[in-house]
């Protein structure tokens, strides 16, 4: 138990760091490569969770595809090496109060219904098998809807992307 | 689907060179261990008869790298027949060929008209360093010795017409 | 390890997100920190399968994540095509309704 | 499922080995691959003899190659984004370590025992995009740029049809545990008959060849090495690097070349196994324990057979160009690839 709160503690740390560089630092290609930070730290914590199926899966779609779609999309709007201004509008300072009181809320929210109850360390491995039956069988039809989403968003992106 | 037939006669013809290689050896040669022998009229180096030479500088004006060096003075030589007047002869002093400007094209071997310029075969004379590729007078002739007797004429090839 | 300690960690990162999407000029700094907060969600769905003893959540965290590529593809084709034909991505730009 | 030639090894020995086994079968492959087929017989399919100075037979030319890099001085450009560009080179290899963490060599031999094997390694390999969008966009040259860009999108065009070609072979195996997988092709029989058990390549050609195309494309190899074009793009997403940053995507290059082969020969050509019908095993609990040494050598002979043929392609054919290359992934074998998917699923339901 011990050891796992350890890797949980070192991976939360980097996650959190990297997640405040994303929305800070003054580099659209430094963004991304810190949001891949945060996202392998995603993984990683899917794996503590017994969850290996939906880790490879954060991998292969974030890293693999979304992550390489963002650079892709930063490189071709000519982002420059070095700091770029004009990053953040105006109401950028708004933006930490109502982060901190959004927080804050869902912190005492968190405390109060869960407090310091454990998770099973016994819990049964969720094998990929369960997974696929419950996509293929309890939820068959927002299955069925997002492949429509995604059909949608493919036909989409090529009509948005094509040139005539 | 109609390129597989060429695409497997492609890789069939990297096989099979891969086989001969195998087989007969590379077409290539290992060089400082074996060496190919050059074929006739190579044109490795230019060699120097120097007492042809009369420094008419038509070698050195026909160079399109301008990398052919002559300097001469006149000298008066006894004369030819008894009671003549001394004749005045140009003596070389300098005739140098800078090997790192040379195109080995030839012209100056073509256009020397008293025979004092010819091909030699001989291609080793690289030099660490680049100065070294100037050859003097001396070294060009040294490098006659090298010069190979001229082949024989092709069978129906014009004689030179004197 | 603690239930709350993964939602914890969820919270945060669904913060830093909303802070991210209302400070953000950018038009893809702004679709970054929109995928921050859904891997934030995604990340209470896991904790919550492991603390259910079920797979609903897996199974949701992965419809998400299918989501969230689709998201991003149309997001960047828009961005793409806003900066071919305006020459910049900056959302503070393109409050006027002319085309 | 600790004994090791029966010999019992403590958790620290296995991790041990486990580690220095991972640097073994990531390096010795891409040593011998360079040594093999780009020194020696790309140069015999261009009859030349290529290295022949250093060791016998040129033998020793790849120490000579490595300890010249190491030597080179370290450059970096003037307007390069430096911790970037020093990251990207590590990024690529790093894809290549984790991608052979998943390939078993044999009855104990694995390093990680997944169970969701093989689609882990499809991940992992899709991270060396990421290394190569890196170094593309660090080095400050729009040559780079160019061939970062290039290289992610061919990588990303050539990472669906992998997938949909590994997917027939899971389907036909019904576990993406890479382990199961072997067992499954040399305990199965085709059609009744175990004399070779029942390696995918036969069943799941148009998988295989697939595979075998994408892998082609995922490594930048000949036919598809646009994103490297030297005639137009000098060197692509590498020119800037040298030295050992640039060794280290070479090695990256052909030790993924290697792990890549090593995961085909598991996924079609039967893994360490031999058909268990030879030997009379029938589960996994009755394989000899000699088979843990004979195991990573039977991967090795198999990986050297597909590189070669990976090769082979490489040294014969010219470049696709850009627009050809992504209209061959999207319209050629993808639908082929989906094809394969539903006659396997279909026949999988049938039998």
């Amino acid at each position: 138990m011990v050891a796992q709160n350890i890797g949980f503690a070192i991976i939360a740390t980097i996650m959190v760091i990297a997640a405040i560089r994303v929305v800070t630092t003054s580099n659209v290609v430094h963004a991304a490569l810190w949001l891949v930070v945060v996202l392998a730290g995603v993984a990683a914590q899917y794996i503590l969770l017994a969850a290996e199926f939906v880790a490879v899966t954060q991998v292969l779609v974030y890293i693999g595809a979304v992550m390489v779609l963002f650079l892709f999309g930063t490189m071709l709007t000519r982002s420059r090496i070095g700091v770029n201004s004009g990053l953040n509008n105006r109401y950028s300072n708004l933006g930490i109060p109502v982060a901190m009181v959004l927080f804050a809320a869902m912190s005492l929210a968190l405390a109060d219904s869960f407090g310091t109850e454990k998770l099973p360390s016994d819990g049964s491995l969720v094998t990929t098998q369960q997974i696929s039956d419950q996509i293929f069988g309890r939820y068959l039809l927002p299955f069925w809807a997002l492949s429509f989403v995604l059909l949608a968003a493919v036909i989409g992106a090529i009509v948005l992307a094509r040139k005539d | 689907m109609a390129q597989i037939p060429g695409m497997i006669k492609g890789l069939a013809v990297t096989f099979n060179t891969m086989m001969r290689t195998f087989k007969n050896g590379s077409n290539t040669v290992q060089y400082p261990r074996e060496k190919e022998a050059p074929p006739i009229r190579a044109r490795g180096v230019i060699a120097l008869h120097e007492d042809n030479c009369t420094s008419c500088m038509l070698c050195s004006r026909s160079c399109p790298d301008w990398c052919i060096y002559i300097e001469a003075h006149k000298e008066l030589a006894p004369p030819r027949r008894e009671g003549g007047k001394p004749r005045a002869v140009n003596k070389l002093d300098r005739f140098d060929i800078d090997y790192a400007l040379c195109m080995y094209c030839g012209i100056c071997v073509e256009v020397c008209p008293f025979d004092a310029l010819f091909w030699s075969p001989e291609y080793e004379y690289s030099e660490p360093s680049i100065a070294d590729l100037l050859h003097d007078k001396s070294k060009l002739g040294e490098w006659m010795e090298t010069v190979p007797a001229a082949p024989e004429l092709e069978v129906g090839a014009d004689k030179k017409k004197k | 390890m603690l239930v709350n300690q993964f939602l914890f960690l969820a919270a945060l990162l669904f913060c830093i997100g909303v802070y991210g999407v209302i400070a953000r000029k950018n038009a893809v700094l702004v679709l970054m920190s929109i995928e921050l907060i859904l891997n934030a969600v995604n990340l209470n769905f896991v904790a919550f399968a492991l603390r259910n003893g079920n797979a609903d959540g897996h199974t949701f965290a992965l419809y998400i994540i299918a989501i969230a590529a689709a998201e991003v593809g149309v997001g960047l084709g828009l961005v793409l095509l806003i900066f071919r034909n305006r020459r910049t991505i900056s959302l503070d730009d393109l409050s006027e309704m002319k085309g | 499922m600790h004994s090791l030639l029966a010999v019992v090894i403590p958790y620290w020995g296995q991790s041990l080995l486990r580690v220095l086994g991972g640097l073994v079968a990531v390096l010795l492959p891409a040593g011998t691959i360079v040594y093999v087929f780009l020194f020696k017989m790309m140069s015999f399919m261009q009859s030349r003899l290529g290295p022949m100075e250093a060791g016998p037979y040129g033998s020793m030319q790849l120490f000579a190659e490595v300890g010249k890099w190491l030597q080179k001085e370290d450059i970096q450009p003037d307007n390069a984004d430096k911790r970037i560009f020093r990251m990207a080179p590590i990024i690529v290899l790093m894809s290549t370590f984790l991608l052979v963490a998943v390939v078993p060599f044999g009855p104990d031999a694995w390093f990680t025992n997944f169970e969701t094997g093989v689609f882990y390694a499809l991940a992992v390999s899709s991270i060396s995009v990421l290394g190569i969008l890196m170094a593309g966009w660090s080095s400050a040259n729009k040559y780079s740029l160019l061939g970062g860009l290039r290289a992610a999108g061919q990588l990303i065009a050539y990472e669906l049809p992998m997938v949909l070609a590994v997917m027939g072979v899971v389907i036909q195996a019904g576990t993406m545990n890479l382990q199961q997988i072997v067992l499954a092709q040399n305990a199965g029989s085709i059609f009744g008959t175990d004399i070779v058990g029942n390696p995918y390549v036969l069943t799941q050609f148009v998988g295989f060849v697939v595979f075998m195309i994408a892998v082609q494309a995922e490594l930048t190899q000949a036919p598809f090495d646009m994103p490297i074009a030297e005639s137009e793009l000098v060197s692509g997403y590498m020119t800037e690097y040298s030295g050992f940053r640039f060794l280290i995507f070479f090695i990256g290059e052909f030790a993924t070349a290697g792990v890549f082969a090593m995961i085909a020969s598991t996924l079609f050509l039967g893994g360490w196994g031999v058909p268990f019908s030879w030997f009379g095993w029938t589960s996994m609990d009755s394989v000899a324990n000699w088979m843990n040494v004979a195991g990573p050598l039977i991967v090795f002979t198999k990986m050297m057979v597909l590189v070669f043929l990976i090769m082979w392609i490489r040294f014969s054919y010219p470049r696709f160009r850009e627009d050809q290359l992504q209209r061959f992934a999207w319209k050629v074998l993808i639908p082929i690839s989906l094809a394969n998917i539903m006659v396997t699923a279909v026949l999988k339901v049938a039998f």
